[in-house]
């Protein structure tokens, strides 16, 4: 064990620092759950993309830096710490773009990676229907073979960033009358091909951040196909394990959340109740645990390993971890929670990450799925019909 | 002794709940949102069902009930999520105007003509008064600017405090119900999700934490009507208590609702916000646990079985 | 609603807390669950019925003083106050008292009930079977019929009170080949009598608390049956829901126990932690609101109505704040929390106590069982197979 | 930057599971509480596999390794449920005398020949050291009164934190195991009872708790190894998290076990006897949790993620 970083890691952190100290934007961008403030972020990914910083773990031939995990823990925690943006591309470079290069052929790779990495090909991901959310092998929505295409027919929901963005890729019933895993394919499509509606989906504060899609004879080419015929489920269970390990939140996104809420603290420290003092230092203590569990899980998979059934327990951290901050910060803005800007003019940040940090413990995997993996694959309890 | 709800306020309070439930429902919310925040129509509803005049006395043309009573009712109208400011001009205006002695306006505000919306040191806000607007997360909350010299009168703060708590119960009490609603129909892995221990013993968690905050806000109601020096711990109590179940409430069924319950459409948000909002109303939860953690540690409040009442 | 005391009850507190000062033992007396502390125990149950304080609710003719529950309250906030021992008792004068007032002939009540109230005869339960915890109607114990006799084969444990009390109450299955809950009935047997074996089981600190029972060709008269023959699951439910309801804990109980941490924690408030000093805040006014729920409840009841499935909200409740309590007590302890013995020479009550609190979420069905009544009968969530 | 733990102490780590899985079973625990508490043999068998000189220089005739290797070996002692001396000896006095250059006794040390039980003030009590007996909840836990003029060395009190949180995480992790297997055997309802969500959720939330104090630990040691001066912070945060993890294991442990886990006839209790011991032991809860405050909120230690390992 070596908790010191080398010279180069060094110079690459100040490197990463220096160039984000020069680019992000000085005003906080749009929310990108609207039009304006999306196409703000994706303005923002081709300025990273620019700076070569889209994706640094990328092989370079397809747009990254060809850097190891712990320089792109580096560039996290810089990047959480300037306060940059959050990124549109989330769903290409930490889902998609993994999910390709341990399953695309070469053809597939060169097509859809570059364009991602400099983010000229925004993706959206679409997994649920209205019947199956939690219950993914539920799917029902069809993707008919006719030549060599597949014709796509049915709905799928929650549909994150579809409202705006341009491709999505999810998992469509390729065999008529399979049941649950069997004859599902994993498939990737042009959100504006003919056929496909987008009903954006109007959340709860407001703002369209996912949509409904609606397949009504859509034509996918079978050159679309990620693996095989049928191969769906393994492909999509990869891609989930990426979303739900390390890759989805990096411990620096909850280190400057938890670093704002201790500042947070400081401001209010003569009128915070004692409980919730001791609760937003132990929340700090969570997300230094979270960074140190992640260092050692990067390390692990650098040693050749891989995260398995752990993605759940790390989802579940930090999911809840998450809710916990912003609900602190809740409790110590007090009478100032309810206000979407605060007295000194400042949009309330917390009052927006509490309503998002709700979604964590549902998306992804629900907290409860988590559960019964962790329950099931890891600490080998039995599964039981509906319990 | 006798730990009994009056039998005439429980009758008044479910007779709201189905005017509430029958003429307020989600759609109307919806409606208000799309535009206006406040319906003179609804007004008059609950002016005629004499919810103006609740705690007027009955020489002003008023119902003259207890807190109590009007505890009842502001649980009611968190329950249907009542944007409407009948609880702070009816339920805390006009018993703090009573116990001051300005009865001058108690007639018109019985019926129904005379908002009063009164600032308080302890908001940054006055809730439907007038001023420079203040966004609120509830798009139903009327918000303006609190003026700089608001007062901090400890009477008007207990009895906003009293009335939120009972409002933050009713909201938590519909979230639960609403939750429930859902996990009975919503189907996964060929089954109702209700059926599922992990949403059955979540669910069953708001209720004990609800069942066990009730009897706390019908008390300090009682201690509130009945004068005593303690009134503010059992009020502070009663709020620190109902906001920390509004919150479990919330989360609890967004939870059971899954991604539907992040949308608008699903009706749950309504009430989430308004959670939010009342949680920091009229003393925050740091606010009350100081004041409950001063009596009870301090020892001005004795402790021990034989003080329960005290 | 009313929430002073008439004189009468007034003058009624201020009789008991009188007698009390002038009895409760000065002396702790030794843990009941070893002999010579039971032996103690027993003798303070006698000193009690001397004074006719055994248990104010029940009618006089059965030795108690005809109260109401609201004078029921006054006695046990009265006698937690004073620092009163544990009751011997309770299994008899809260389970099985109610229980043959409710189905018992009045040849049963006559005979049972006055050495009950008078601490002659302690009581102890006999619910579980090794394969029947929680899922109490897999009791397999029989009572065979053989004329005016029931003759009992099989096993009980986790009686508790059954080491060193007189008499127990069970169910046995008294139809052969019955199932589930059809086929029991509700039986009273001398813990004495031929054929029974008692192994005091060794409880997690070292003393034997409660005890398995073997019954081998146990004759009990057909008179000591409650109620019809096959109707126990009855019989049973109701006993349960006052061992879960009301009676079992009376808010007393823990209000003194909250009223002993708040002077703990002013005793070592310049070191506990904030969260810590907060949570015993908390915990005090948990044992205020499980008080206030206690009178609602007594009123109803006095007005004629009842509790139902909401003892499992009191079950729940009560468990997990004593739990709560005594953890933070341990907290607050610190180094000294593990000593027997604490450095003012004191026994480390609050040791004891967790220990003993740990137990609060499984008996008396398990809090698991209590969050699924619950969920089923409060709140109308469907019954799913295992689940 | 490498977050592995060192091979080489994996290894002898597992080595030293093995032997006390074989040698150390619940069966001696019972035999050692019977009577006697301690038994040459096995402490023998511990001087045998070189534990005693761990961290003794290599020219002491020890090991040599580092703390983190010895927090590997004091959380396979926590998971054994090891009453023998070893940890105090071996993984807290000996990295103390070294420090303070007082290395005349560590071959006899190494060697298994001599014990040595060092007061602090933190404690009220020294572990198996001479002096007038204290009775332990724990059976196996010889302690005797703290002299008046122990010292309160800050290292010594690090060392003895970092070796109890460690000891602490495998107590924890062997109550999780335990209940996992009796969840997987007993039946209730006709069901294994590990199958019903109520227990495997609350099983899962063990194992999440553990998950993220194990890194905690190890980065304690290693910031320790290192000397940095943000040491005592991380020892601290690994006392409290660990503490609370073994609070959570043992009574979720207790819960699924269900009355059985009551008795002295199932194994657990020793385990948790041994866990609510060494929470209180060289800094209890509250004195680590002010530390990490007076650090990280005081603003003595840096914050944000740019600062995961300062």
């Amino acid at each position: 064990m070596d908790l010191a970083y080398t010279p180069r890691q060094q110079a690459f952190r100040q490197e990463v620092r220096e160039w984000l100290a020069a680019h992000v934007p000085a005003e906080r961008l749009v929310t990108l759950e609207r039009k304006d403030g999306f196409d703000q972020h994706v303005a923002w990914e081709r300025e990273l993309a620019s700076g070569n910083w889209g994706m640094v773990t990328w092989p370079s031939e397809y747009g990254g830096r060809g850097l190891d995990l712990i320089e792109w823990l580096i560039f996290e925690e810089e990047y959480w710490a300037a306060g940059a943006p959050l990124r549109a591309n989330q769903n290409g470079i930490f889902l998609l773009g993994p999910t390709i290069m341990e399953f695309g052929s070469d053809e597939q790779k060169a097509r859809f990676l570059p364009p991602m990495a400099k983010g000229e090909v925004i993706w959206a991901q679409a997994w649920s229907e209205p019947g199956a959310g939690s219950d993914m092998a539920a799917i029902k929505t069809t993707a008919r073979r006719d030549g060599d295409h597949y014709v796509i027919n049915g709905q799928k929901t929650w549909s994150s960033r579809a409202s705006f963005a341009d491709w999505g890729f999810g998992l469509f019933r390729t065999e008529e009358g399979s049941q649950r895993h069997k004859g599902l394919s994993f498939l990737l499509f042009d959100l504006n091909a003919p056929g496909i509606t987008r009903r954006p989906i109007r959340q709860l504060h407001g703002d369209p951040g996912f949509a409904e899609l609606f397949f009504d004879e859509v034509r996918v080419p079978v050159e679309n196909r990620i693996a095989g015929e049928g191969e769906g489920w393994k492909v999509a269970m990869a891609t989930a394990g990426f979303e739900r390990g390390l890759m989805l939140r990096s411990p620096g996104r909850f280190q400057a959340t938890a670093a704002r809420l201790m500042a947070l603290l400081r401001e209010t420290a003569d009128r915070a109740s004692p409980g919730l003092r001791e609760e937003v230092v132990r929340l700090w203590m969570g997300a230094q645990a979270y960074a140190y569990n992640t260092y050692q899980v990067a390390a692990r998979i650098m040693a050749g390993g891989s995260i398995g059934a752990e993605a759940s327990l790390n989802k579940i951290f930090w999911s809840e971890l998450d809710r916990a901050m912003h609900r602190a910060a809740m409790h110590l803005l007090g009478p100032a929670a309810e206000l979407q800007t605060l007295p000194d003019g400042s949009a309330n940040e917390w009052l927006e990450g509490y309503i998002f940090s709700l979604s964590g413990p549902i998306y992804a995997g629900s907290n409860e799925i988590q559960r019964n993996i962790t329950a099931e694959r890891l600490l080998g309890l039995p599964r039981v019909g509906a319990g | 002794m006798d730990f009994r709800l009056p039998p005439e306020s429980v009758e008044l309070a479910e007779a709201v709940r189905e005017y509430l439930a029958g003429t307020h429902g989600p759609d109307v919310l919806r409606r208000l949102d799309a535009g206006g925040n406040r319906d003179l129509r609804i007004w008059q509803g609950l002016v005629e069902m004499g919810l103006t005049g609740l705690l007027v006395p009955e020489s002003e043309g008023g119902l003259g009930m207890t807190l109590l009573g009007g505890a009842l009712i502001a649980r009611e109208c968190g329950r249907a999520c009542l944007a409407e400011p009948l609880v702070d001009t009816a339920l805390v205006a006009v018993p703090w105007l009573i116990a001051r002695g300005e009865t001058d306006d108690l007639a018109v505000i019985a019926a129904g003509e005379k908002l009063v919306a009164l600032p308080h040191a302890v908001n940054p806000w006055v809730a439907d008064g007038e001023g420079e607007e203040l966004a609120s997360v509830d798009p139903l909350r009327n918000l303006v600017a609190a003026p700089e010299d608001a007062g901090d009168d400890p009477l008007l703060l207990d009895l906003g405090a009293l009335m939120s708590a009972a409002q933050l119960v009713g909201l938590a009490e519909a979230m639960l119900d609403q939750a429930v609603a859902y996990a009975q129909v919503r189907e996964q892995f060929g089954h109702a999700i209700g059926g599922f221990q992990a949403i059955k013993h979540k669910l069953a968690d708001v209720a004990v934490a609800l069942e066990f905050v009730r009897p706390v806000l019908w008390r300090a109601a009682q201690a509130m009507d009945d004068g005593l020096t303690s009134a503010p711990l059992h009020v502070s109590h009663a709020k620190y208590a109902a906001t920390d179940a509004a919150y479990l409430a919330a989360e609890s069924a967004i939870q059971v609702h899954g991604a539907m319950g992040y949308t608008y459409e699903v009706d749950l948000h309504f009430w989430m916000k308004r959670a939010w909002a009342l949680a920091g109303a009229w003393g925050d939860r740091n606010f009350h646990y100081h004041r409950i953690e001063d009596a009870a540690l301090g020892g001005a409040h004795p402790l021990g079985p034989q003080h329960t009442f005290a």
